[in-house]
Order: structure tokens, then C-alpha cells, then sequence
């Protein structure tokens, strides 16, 4: 790599050789001014992929996060499947959007039914960028590497949800199907300017194309898995606690630093003074809504069950961050703060709602997800002048429908073919001896 | 009196102890123990090497009682860990001296 | 967040559009040259934006690592707490000094007096920027965002030094005014233009301002907590083992981490030449006197207590990492190890001292922060030419002395309102059940 | 670090200036137009300096994806030691390749013998930039930064494979021969300019110099230290489980994100669009070839064991990621997720047999960044249209042979004079209490 | 010869030790237990839902002595760990019949 | 029928296992403890304070066996267990009046 015999030949705007021409009249000069400006476009083109590869890199640092607060939240006798199967996810998605969820996703269609496609073209050249008067302003594969970390988020919610009694080989068999179809076409109904975003319907960064996807997949997955045993004995809830708490709020420290990278690449420029500027915004409002909803959790937990729930507060957080994944650039930041904190409330309220109502997850993530993603919809009509109630609920409505509806079949069939539910004796010794052979914490004394 | 060791699954604790609760049993102690026996451990592969954990983990119950009520005892816990399966696992019945309960000092049956 | 819907109609410099006018004259070369000149202005205020962004995401990382960190070297029973408090602290900051912290910090007050206002005001408009002939020349949410992490890592280091043993409430009271006056009122004095500022009191990037700043604060709750039971009985000294290296050490290497964006973002420009070789040396300094902290520590430990104590050497790179922040430009690599080692050699000192002084410090944040954040202040007084050790000494006695006598106050306060200790009883059985009600490790067994 | 403070009075290009001579002629133009084609140097200048200094960063973190790896595949008594080990290396690193590794890297030599030199030089001015047109593209400084964080991964290689026997002191006497002296001659034959860069070997990111260096010295270590007691007993192989997998599998995700810096960095340049599609290939097709490998490691893991060995998967992963380092810029997607697999395939099989072969290493580094680097480097012969077979296979056969020999003399030497192994003693109760007293996880029972 | 089981709150430990080392006791084997007793566990709140910790965190400590100082043992150890709380604990006599010193190969008292 | 408990050095564990296995016996129950005897424990530094850490880690190995064979049993841990060092630890007989298979119910030996 080293750098004297990887300089390109072509040469670039050098004052220097510019010295030369001082003398030399209009044409001369008009044409150092001309490459000069091809220059300053070739610098903005690389400023805007840098600021998108160093966000997608973020994003991709959001599946360790998921890998370590679900790791941290299921017991040790299912630590190595989760984690395993946290990892597998994220290659499985980054493989199958590179064959083909990528090409559905933003493929020609007629707003409905998408195009498709395989494997990735050829990059912008720099005459095209040059002729295209500022409409290419960044590379096509940095733009596939940003999206390609998005699919693996969703699909990292399902594996929470479905934590500790879900067969591996059928998580990542959902995994193929979601991540290379499922989840790509209503991302093309929105961000691949299919219907959805022809009705005005507004996700800036995907608490429903992303988030409530994700958390409407799982839940298909869940109801048709049932609950761990012994979650619900006689009628009575068992509290199941998490093995390893400091695991999972590192995984939530690490999904709140993704997350400047997942809302604030979602801006898409930063190469003008406006779009920096929205960019800040986007940072200071995905950090001021995940404050307010960790305050907001601990001291709602707090005033409820009497004690400072750690995992709520860390739940909280999440949710402020969904919450705001919908529109985090025209909110000011107290009003992002707030929306931040409603969703702080409402995860609360729906996790214990949820397990009232004898629906098993183990980690939250329907709440945080699903529920305070769809909040997060909602808020973007009293945020976003531009944003409209109708809108937003069709939005909502349609992911739903789609995501569910066909995660659910897709379950179903798995379901019939290979099982989808470890064995009793499986699920009571756990998941990591059965399906992986392996102990988390071999040499540490478990209950 | 006499000490009642039950070493049974893990899982079973907790029937075992409502059991025990049942027929008026106020206190044990439980720890954690390994089993070797007819059970056979299971195979585990790490890294392509094969090795057996020839170790059950199981639950070891402590409890001493009055020398009439042992056989019952015995009776509670055995109906109560029995899954007829290989493994459910053993009790011991040990002779006692003297018992003493350290807040008060008494000793003999009233300290049980 | 689709591209295509996203790009702006504002038409900035194009080379194809220029082609156009190559033949006309002057003026309307002129024009063209003008408009380049703006696009390039736009350009330079969007890299130092995202410069200040990424440092700024870096610094935020630096949270989980003093959560990690201090997780590690705490006892089990006492682990939700810490957790909670570090995650729950950076949520107060975030709001504290997003509602009136900033305006303190960096509104127009006399000097000694800071001004005073709320939550934040608009972005610099393009118009503003370009007309400013460079003085404006990033977003100043960007700014916001870079300086709101700082106040956070203040604050964290408080967590550490009262780890344990004190109240979950009380401390994030105390976080409250911490983060909403104490901290920023100093920030002013310095940062802000004030006195500190005109003395010509040098603080880089803060081992005056954050470092000295959270370990005075620190001084002033320990003082009035105590020590943990069992740590001092009958004059010996009892050595509490953190439960969790591997977490230790982790949150050692993201404050290594964190800590490029911390003095590398505190240039605060990168966008010419001059600025960019600037931030380089920042980063090359700021790595070698973390490396130099830590081998120092490590021989150090070695020959005097005859074991390479890891919690030592962690220690020590954190030391050499307070110790260049006071000035990480102007010294040599070869100076800034020497600067980090002598560090090093302070902390371990520092640690053992304060100890038989018996002042219970769970993590060295005192010896880390406080003794050696002194050192490095000083330190500039010989590494920067422009630096005077009068000047220097005043900066270290005004912000102990403000800090340390308004924390204590406050710690009194709520001493007396609300107490800061845990009963005996709860910190017999530890924190986290009777203040989370939760175990951090529920499945391994405790000693 | 306050703003308005650290403004350099030096004037850029501003267009409110400008206006100002919208009437003047030819010349005085011409000068704005050089000024401002000075600031657009300025400006890519800095670009590709933030770019160096960011990719940095990222490889820094790999450090402490190294630790998490390796302290999650010892055994938890020798889990202090492991971690120490990691992060002083890392430290000696950067303290040597300072002094004097990076001078005979990139020094002056014949081509076979390198120069020498010690500390580093000053950066780039202003005008030598302006001047070097072109040439000149981005601070030295950064450069060193960028190129320091890469000895030390070669280094981390080296700690888990002698993992849970070797003496702590011994090992850290090595690291600063092996990172002041045997890396640096021969990455100098190939990135410094050498021999090898001459014969056409090719290495983009270092496959070899520094993945196939790291497990070369590694592996005469190995050689002579012998396998840890209890591992191969009366002719059988004895599994020895990791104690922590959430800490592997985390510091594989770390691994992962830094890799992304490591490749992403070594293109050396981003400012320009070729550059920045160059950049976002080489993210595209780590990320692509890490997936490959894991998916692959996993199945045939799967197929051959019987069960979905998580550790296997995490060496995939990596496994892939050394596999990509030779060529990830030339390759599809598709043929880059397909190299990667062919690791993953390779690794499973490479560390079976090595266990086979008695050679005990307790991570995997000999298979991963030995075996599996040897097969990136030849496919480039495939990969790249400029790749020969021949000069790859040189290039393997110089970089084995001179790091395996010099490393195996200097083991030989400390043997001697030292001892390189701890006593049998101290490997059965640990390297924790007799090297660092200290335990890792005091609190929790261990087997 | 006795064996001597106790069953003592964690934190008493360091002080039972200290006790029986001053009255000569050389040796003991310790080990972690769980309790369950009239010292009612604590209730925990995990995300929303309620559950009760029945039994309670307790140390045992296990010692043969000879016969004669047996008394004097459960004195000694009921004297440090005795806190007049609830959960304080149970001391067991048991008959021992021999004893063996692995390394010398010793038996009875001398082994002890 | 006799209780035998051995307090042996935990990397004994499994030559002490095979010597069992090899004389026939089919079951017995581990567990880690923690040991203080003649072997004193070891100094660790924690940040510039020394502690002694007094307890060893020490297996406890508890099994049943019928009175004839006890003996042999004993004799055979012994020889596995012995190191010749201080903390090889110690071997207890104890008394045991009777054994339950809980699957089966069986009693007396044949539970064994
Ligand atoms: N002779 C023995 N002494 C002590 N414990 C025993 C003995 N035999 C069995 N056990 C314990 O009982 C458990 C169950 O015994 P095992 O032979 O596996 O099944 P089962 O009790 O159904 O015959 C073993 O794991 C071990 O812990
Ligand atoms: N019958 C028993 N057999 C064995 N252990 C017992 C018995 N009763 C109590 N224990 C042990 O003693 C501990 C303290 O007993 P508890 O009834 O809670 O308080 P106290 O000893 O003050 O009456 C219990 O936690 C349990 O471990
Ligand atoms: N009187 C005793 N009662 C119970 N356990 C004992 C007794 N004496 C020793 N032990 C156990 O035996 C272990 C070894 O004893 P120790 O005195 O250290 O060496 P040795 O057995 O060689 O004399 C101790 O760590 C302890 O666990």
C-alpha cells in the first residue's frame, strides 16, 4: 500500500502548474477554471462517500450491539445460539441483499410490484458524475454497503424476539427470505420510490421500513413458537432474567453510537452548508431522544415497580432512538427529547402489556421495535410540517400487513418442513449444548 | 434425627421443595454438585476435538429432620424428583447427634 | 431516505453546466469563479462538520467505556448500579446541558460571570457562513454535539471514585447540577472566553476542564461518603479485586478509543493544510503517551510490588492519555511518551498513596483524573512555548477550588435532604438488589 | 478548545471577499482563481488526512477486538495475563515502530537492506504541498499513524497462539524485536519500496506482511514452547474450551469493523471520485468476503462435526477477512464473498489438521492469518489481472522465511537466557496469580 | 470423631474462621450453599414481572474434629456467627468413624 | 453401607475418577470447595494492597459405597490422590443407614 507507487498518474488541479498561465488570457483561464471545478466536484463525490462509509461502518457496528444486549439478556445456557446466530444473520443478509435484495429494492418497478436483479453494476464513472450537473454525488457501492448494514438490523430484531427456543438452522432459513425478499420490497415501496413514497407517506431512516419491520417479522416468528418454558406456569408470569447484564448494556452503548451513523448517514449529503447542517441536527436530535427515553424509563420503572430496572432504562434508549428514527431533522432538539421520552413511556407500558398478554420475548424487541416504531410513525405528523396522519398510518398499516403476512408464511412452512421449536429436553438443558455443542461460560458454576 | 442428602435433577428442585413445604418441612440447604453415574454425560466437539462431559450437573438437597418423620421425607422428595428416567438420582439417610440453631442455641429437635 | 427524493434543486458549481460559458468573457467567468469560490467554502464547512461529528461520536463511545471500565472493577453485587449510573448520567448530561448547560458554557457573560440562556438556537445560514470570510466555518450543532460528550465524561468520572456505596438518586442529583452549572461555569472561564482564557491558561482539549474538573468533584463526594465497608478495618487495608478484567480492560481500550476524537476533534478545524498535519500530530501524540503510560505503569508495578498488576497498567494508559490532553500539539511523539509515562509513573503513586490515606477510590478515578490531570497542565509549561507555569498553577487552584467547593456543597445538601449512602445492610448484600432489584450475573455463583 | 480562539488569521479563499473584484480584469481574476485552486488542495489535502486518520482509528480498535478474542478462547486463569499481554504489546508497538521501526520501513534502502533512521521527521509544509503538485497528498503524520496500528495487529497474531504457557515477560521482550526490527525489513521490501515490491508481489493491505508475518513468528514460537499441559495426553487430542465466548464473538466484531479501516485505509487516497469507488469497493468486498467466510466455516462445520461450532464460525469470519486483505479492490462482490468462503472452508480444515499435527494453538492464529493469508495472496494471482503466481509465491516464500528464522533465533535467545515458559507449577494454578496476581474473575467458582 | 457442619451467613465466614483457628482448629472445608429457612428470601422486580428469591445466599463450613472438642467447636462457631437475626443458621453433629490424611496415609485423630 | 467424602487437589479429580471407575464403582457426586489447612494459600497484590487469599480450591468427592468395599475405596483415592505435597487433602467415613434410588425405589445396596 505504499503510497508513492499508488499515486494515479492523472493530474488534478495543482496551483503550481497553474503559476505558469498567470500571464495567458480569458480561454486559458476559463479552462484551468473548468478543471478546477471538476475538481472541486470530484472532492464533494468523495466527501460524500467517506460521510457514507463511515456511516454504514457504524451501522455495521449495530449488529455487535444486538449480538451483545440479546447475549446479554437470554440465560447462559442459550448464549452461544444467540450469538451465533446474531452473526450468521449478518452475513446471511449481506449476502443475500448483495445477490439479490439490493436489485429488488431499487430496481425499477412500477411502484408495486418491484423490478429484480442480481449482483451489483459497475460504479458511476467520472464522466457520468461530471456530466450529471450535482445529481451523482456519491458512490454506487457506498451506497450499497449503507443499505446492505440496514437489512441486517431489521432482521437482528426477529433473533431477539425469537431468543432461547427457535432452531437455529430455521432462524437462518427465515433469515434467506427476509433479509432477500421480504424486507427488499417494502423498502421499495418506500426508499426505492415505490407507492408508499408516492403517498407522502415519510421514514427518514426507518422506524417503519426497518424497525416495525423487523418487530412485525418477529412477532409472526413468536406466535407461532409459543413461550419458553416455564415463562407462563399456571396462569403465573416467571420472570426469566437476563444472564449477563453489563453484555447488554455494552450492546446498548454500541447501538446508541451505530445510530448516529444509521439516522445521520440517512441525510444522504453533507457535501453543502445546509446538508451539514441538517446532518448535525440529525446527530443532536438521535442523541437527545435517547436520553429522554433512558430518563423517562427509569424513572417511570421506578415509580411503578418500586426499583430502578437497569434493562427498562436500557429499553428506553431504544426506544427514544426508534422513536426518532422516523424524523429526527425537523424536530428542535427538546422536542426530540420529548418524542424521545414518550417512547421511553410507551415501551415501558408495552413491555409489561405484552407479557401480560402471554406473548414471549425475551428481549423487548416487539416493544422497542414494533410499538414504539409505529409511535415513532405517528410522531412524524405533529414533527414534520410535510407530514401527514393518513400517511404515516398507511404506512404503518401496509408494512405491517406485508411484513407479517409473509413472515408468517414463510414460518409456517418452515414450520411443516423442519420445525421451528427445539425439543423440550433441548430447550430445558439449552439451546448451546444442542445446537452448537458448546458452553458459553464452561468453566462457571450455572444454576 | 437423622440428615436426608437428595441429590436430584435440577430441574426437580423446585417441586421437590413444595413438596417438602407440604408435609411441613421449614428448612433445607441446596448447592450445586456434578454426577457420575449410569446417566452418561454427552458428547460436546470444540474445534473438531471430541470430549465428553461425563459430569451431569444436579442438585444436592441438605435437610436434617426428626428421626419419625425421615421415611416420610424420604417418601415427599422421591415422589417429587421421580421422572422414572436414568439420572433422577439418589437420598441418603445419615445418622445426626446434636443440632444447634446459632441464633438462639438451642439444641435437639427444637433447633431443626 | 432515497436519494433521488432527497437532492436538493440548489444547483452548485457544474463542470458540464460550466462547458456551456467557456467562450463567454470576463463577468461571466467572474461569476463562475465566484460561484466555485462558494461551493468550495461549502465544501470546507461540511469536512470540518463531519470531522466535528465523528469526533464527537468518538468521544460519546468513551461512555460505555467508563461504564465497562468501571463495571469491571467493582464487586458483582454492586454491577447494575454502576451500570446504570454511567448510562443514566450521560442521558442527564445530554439534557442538562442541552436545556442551559451550553448557554453557560458558551454564552456572554463579563468573564467571571457567565451569561445564561436555553436549549439552543438556529445553524449558521449559508448566506451567514459565506459572508463570514471564513470565521464561521462549521455547524454549530456539530458544535453542540463535540461539546455535550465532554460534559458526560466530567461526570463519569464521579461514578467511578463513589462506586458501591452510594445512592443511585442522590448521584444522579448531583448529576444534574453537575452537568447543568458546575461543569459549564468552569468550561466558560476557559473555553468560554473567560478569565481562565485571558490569563492565558492553556487546557488543549481538558485535563483541567473535564479531567481535574470530574476528580474534584469526585474528592468532594468521597469526602463526605466514606469509604466501603470492609475496605479499611482496624487500620489494614483491604484489597477489594474488581470482578471483571476482561470488562476492565475493554473499557480501557475504547477510552484509548474515544480518546482520538477527544483531543484529535479539540483542533477544531481540519480543512487546510496547516490544521490537517495538526490533527495528526494529535493523534500520533495522544497514542504515544497512552503507550508510554502504560509500559511505565507496568515496569513500575512490577518492580514494586513484584507483579504486572493489569489494573495497574490500565490505569496508566488512561494516565498518559489525561496527562497529553492538556497539550497534545506542540510536544514531539518522543516528548509526548515521556509526558504519558511520567504519567504513568504519577497514577501508580497517586493510587497507592491516596489508598493509605485512606481515601477509597474503587477505580483510581482521583489518582487517574485528578493527580495526574495536574501533572499534565503543568506539563504545558515546559511542551508549549506559549505556555506559563503561573498561569497554568492559577487554572489547576481556580478550577479546584470552584469545583470542589460548590460539589461539596451540593453533596452536603443532599446528604442532608436525601442521604448519599446506602444502608449498611444494602451495601452487606449490594446495591443492585436493593436499588435495581436486579443481579448483574443472576447464574454464577458469588462468593 | 474554544473556536474563536484557535481561528488561524491566515485568509482563505472567501467569496464575500471576492465580490469585491467582480469587476477588476484577466489578473487579478487569475490570482483568485490560484488562490482558490490552493484552497481546494488545502481541501483534498485535508480530506484524504481525515480519511488516513479515521482508517487509523478503526484498525487502533482492532486491538481490542485481538484481547476479546483471545480472552475469550483461554481458559479464565490465564485470562488476566492474555489481556495484559494485548494491550502492552500494543503499547510496545507503537513505542518501537516510533523509535525506529517506521524509519527502516520507509527509509532509504538498496531495495534488500533497509535504511535506518529513529523519531520522525517534521510534516509537510504548506508550500511543499502546494508545490509538490500532487505528490504531496496527506500529512506524514497521519501516515504514521495509519501505519503503526498495522505492526501492531501483525503482533496480536503472535499472543494467541502462544496463549495459556508463555511467560508474559518473555513474550513482551520479543514484541520489541519483532516490531522495532522483523516486521519493519520486510514490509520495507514490499510497501517500503524493496525487493519484493519490485519483483510485482502484490499485497494490497497485507495478507502477508502482515497477517502471513504475524503467524510466521507466532508459529516458531509455538515450535518451541510445546503445547499447553494436558492438551495432547498419551497420543490424544483433549479439547480445552474457551471460557468466555461472548467475548470472542465480540472481539470478532470488532475485528470486523476495524478490518474495514484496515482495507478501506490501505487504498491510501479518497479524494477523488476513482478513489472514493475505489474506497467503497474495498468496504464492499471486506464486508463480502467476512460474510463468505463465516457462512462457509459454519456449514462445513456443521457438515463435519455435527454441530454449528460457534468458534469455527467466528475463525471464518476472520478467515475471510485475512483471505480479502491480499486483493479487495479488483474483485466483484461476488468473487470477493467467494474468496472469502474458500478461507472459511480452508480454515476449519487448516485447524483441524494442525491440532492433528500436536501443534497447539489455542485460537486458531496459525490457520487464520498463516494458512488463510497464504491462500489470499495466491489468489490475487486470480483475482488481480496485474497478480503473478510466481511473484506471490516469492513474496510468501521471502516474508516465511525471513520472519521465521529471525523470529525462531530470537525465541531461541530468550529461551536461553529467560526461559520462555512458565513452570508447570504456575500453568496448572494459572498465569494470572503467578504472573500477574490477580484473578480475572475473582468472584465467579471456576472448575 | 464429629464431623462438625455449619451453616453460617456469608459475611460471619471470615470471623467463624478466626475463632476456630484461636480455639486450634487447623483445618476446614468451606463451601457455598443456598438456604432455605424462616428467613423469607427477597422479592426482585425483572422487567415488570414479580418473583421471590427463596432462598437466600449461606456458607457452610464443614470440620472433623475429635470427639472430645466438639462441644467446644459448636461454641466457638455459634459465638461468631451468632447475630440473633433470623437466617443465622444450624450447626450438625455428625458421627464420623474414620478419618485418612491422603498425603501420609495417617488414620484417625492423627489425620485430622 | 459408608459415606466416604474426599477432599482432594481438583486437577486430581480425574485420576481419582478412573481409580473408582477401575475398582467398579458406577456413581459419586463432585462438588468445589474451598480448603484451609496446612497449605497456606498464596499472596496476590490488588492495586498496591496485598492480600492473602487463605482458602485453596479443593473437589469434594462424596459417594456411597457398601461397608465391605470401603476400604478399597479409600485405599484406591489415596493412591490417585496423593502428590506427596501438603493439601493432598483428607478422606472421611461416615456412617449411613440407608439408600433410595429415586427412580426406582429400590433400597439398602442395591440403590448404590
Ligand atoms: N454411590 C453413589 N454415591 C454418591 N452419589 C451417587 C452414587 N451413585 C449415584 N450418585 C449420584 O446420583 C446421580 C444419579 O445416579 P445415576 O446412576 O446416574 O442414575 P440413577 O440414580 O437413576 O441410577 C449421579 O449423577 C450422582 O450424582
Ligand atoms: N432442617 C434443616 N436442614 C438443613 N438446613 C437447614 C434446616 N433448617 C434451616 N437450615 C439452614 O439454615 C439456614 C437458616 O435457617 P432459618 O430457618 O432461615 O433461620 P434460623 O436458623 O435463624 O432459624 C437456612 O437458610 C438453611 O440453609
Ligand atoms: N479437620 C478438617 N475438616 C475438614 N476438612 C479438612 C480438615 N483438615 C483439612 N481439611 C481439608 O483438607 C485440605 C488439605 O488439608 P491440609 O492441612 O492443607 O493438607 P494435608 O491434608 O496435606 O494435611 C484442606 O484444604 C481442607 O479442605
Amino acid at each position: 500500500m505504499k503510497m508513492k507507487l499508488k499515486m494515479k498518474s492523472r493530474t488534478y488541479w495543482g496551483g503550481a502548474a497553474f503559476l505558469a498561465c498567470l500571464a495567458v488570457s480569458g480561454p486559458a483561464l476559463a479552462e484551468d477554471v473548468v478543471s478546477l471545478g471538476d475538481t472541486v466536484i470530484n472532492l464533494a463525490y468523495a466527501l460524500d462517500t467517506f460521510y457514507f462509509l463511515m456511516s454504514g461502518a457504524l451501522v455495521m457496528w449495530m449488529a455487535a450491539g444486538f449480538a451483545m444486549l440479546e447475549a446479554g439478556l437470554v440465560r447462559s445456557k442459550n448464549t452461544v445460539e444467540i450469538l451465533l446466530k446474531n452473526i450468521a444473520l449478518y452475513s446471511v443478509a449481506s449476502i443475500m441483499y448483495l445477490v439479490v435484495g439490493y436489485n429488488i429494492m431499487y430496481g425499477d418497478g412500477n411502484g408495486v410490484i418491484p423490478g429484480i436483479g442480481f449482483f451489483l453494476g459497475a460504479d458511476h464513472t467520472a464522466a457520468d458524475v461530471l456530466a450529471s450537473n450535482g445529481e451523482t454525488y456519491y458512490s454506487s457501492m457506498s451506497d450499497f454497503f449503507f443499505q446492505v448494514v440496514f437489512v441486517a438490523t431489521a432482521m437482528s430484531i426477529v433473533s431477539g424476539a425469537v431468543a432461547e427456543r427457535m432452531k437455529l438452522w430455521a432462524f437462518l432459513a427465515f433469515a434467506v427470505v427476509m433479509t432477500g425478499f421480504i424486507y427488499p420490497v417494502q423498502g421499495y415501496w418506500k426508499w426505492g420510490g415505490g407507492f408508499l413514497d408516492g403517498l407522502g407517506f415519510l421514514d427518514f431512516a426507518g422506524s417503519g421500513v426497518v424497525h416495525l419491520c423487523g418487530a412485525s417479522a418477529a412477532l409472526a416468528g413468536v406466535l407461532l413458537l409459543g413461550a419458553r418454558k416455564g415463562k407462563y406456569v399456571s396462569g403465573r408470569i416467571h420472570a426469566i432474567p437476563g444472564c449477563n447484564l453489563p453484555l447488554a448494556t455494552l450492546g446498548t452503548f454500541i447501538l446508541w453510537l451505530g445510530w448516529f451513523g444509521f439516522n445521520g448517514g440517512s441525510e444522504l449529503k453533507i457535501s453543502n452548508i445546509e446538508e451539514a447542517n441538517a446532518v448535525s441536527m440529525v446527530f443532536v436530535n438521535t442523541n437527545a431522544a435517547a436520553a429522554g427515553g433512558l430518563v423517562a424509563a427509569l424513572l417511570f420503572a421506578r415509580a411503578w415497580f418500586g426499583k430502578a430496572d437497569l434493562t427498562m432504562a436500557l429499553n428506553g434508549a431504544l426506544a427514544g432512538l426508534v422513536a426518532i428514527t422516523a424524523e429526527p431533522l425537523t424536530p428542535t432538539p427538546l422536542v426530540a427529547t420529548i418524542v424521545g421520552a414518550i417512547g421511553g413511556l410507551i415501551v415501558v407500558t408495552a413491555i409489561v402489556f405484552i407479557d401480560k398478554a402471554k406473548i414471549d420475548d425475551p428481549v423487548g424487541a416487539l416493544s422497542v421495535h414494533g410499538v414504539v416504531g409505529i409511535w415513532g410513525l405517528i410522531a412524524v405528523a405533529f414533527t414534520n410540517p410535510e407530514g401527514s396522519l393518513v400517511a404515516q398510518l398507511t404506512g404503518i398499516g401496509v408494512i405491517f400487513a406485508w411484513v407479517f403476512s409473509t413472515s408468517f408464511i414463510v414460518w409456517f412452512v418452515l414450520k411443516a418442513i423442519m420445525g421451528i421449536r427445539v425439543s423440550e429436553e433441548e430447550e430445558l438443558e439449552g439451546c448451546d449444548i444442542s445446537e452448537c455443542g458448546l458452553d458459553a461460560y464452561p468453566e462457571f458454576t450455572k444454576d | 434425627m437423622k440428615k436426608i442428602e437428595a441429590i436430584i435433577k435440577p430441574f426437580k428442585l423446585e417441586s421437590v421443595k413444595e413438596a417438602l413445604t407440604d408435609i411441613g418441612i421449614t428448612g433445607m440447604t441446596v448447592s450445586e454438585v456434578k454426577g457420575y453415574g449410569r446417566q452418561k454425560g454427552h458428547k460436546e466437539v470444540y474445534r473438531g476435538a471430541e470430549y465428553n462431559v461425563e459430569f451431569n450437573p444436579k442438585t444436592k438437597i441438605e435437610l436434617v429432620v426428626a428421626g419419625e418423620i425421615a421415611d416420610k421425607v424420604v417418601e415427599a422428595i422421591r415422589n417429587a424428583a421421580n421422572s422414572g428416567k436414568i439420572g433422577d438420582g439418589k437420598i441418603f439417610i445419615l445418622p445426626v447427634e446434636d443440632v444447634m440453631r446459632i441464633r438462639t442455641g438451642e439444641r435437639g429437635k427444637e433447633a431443626i
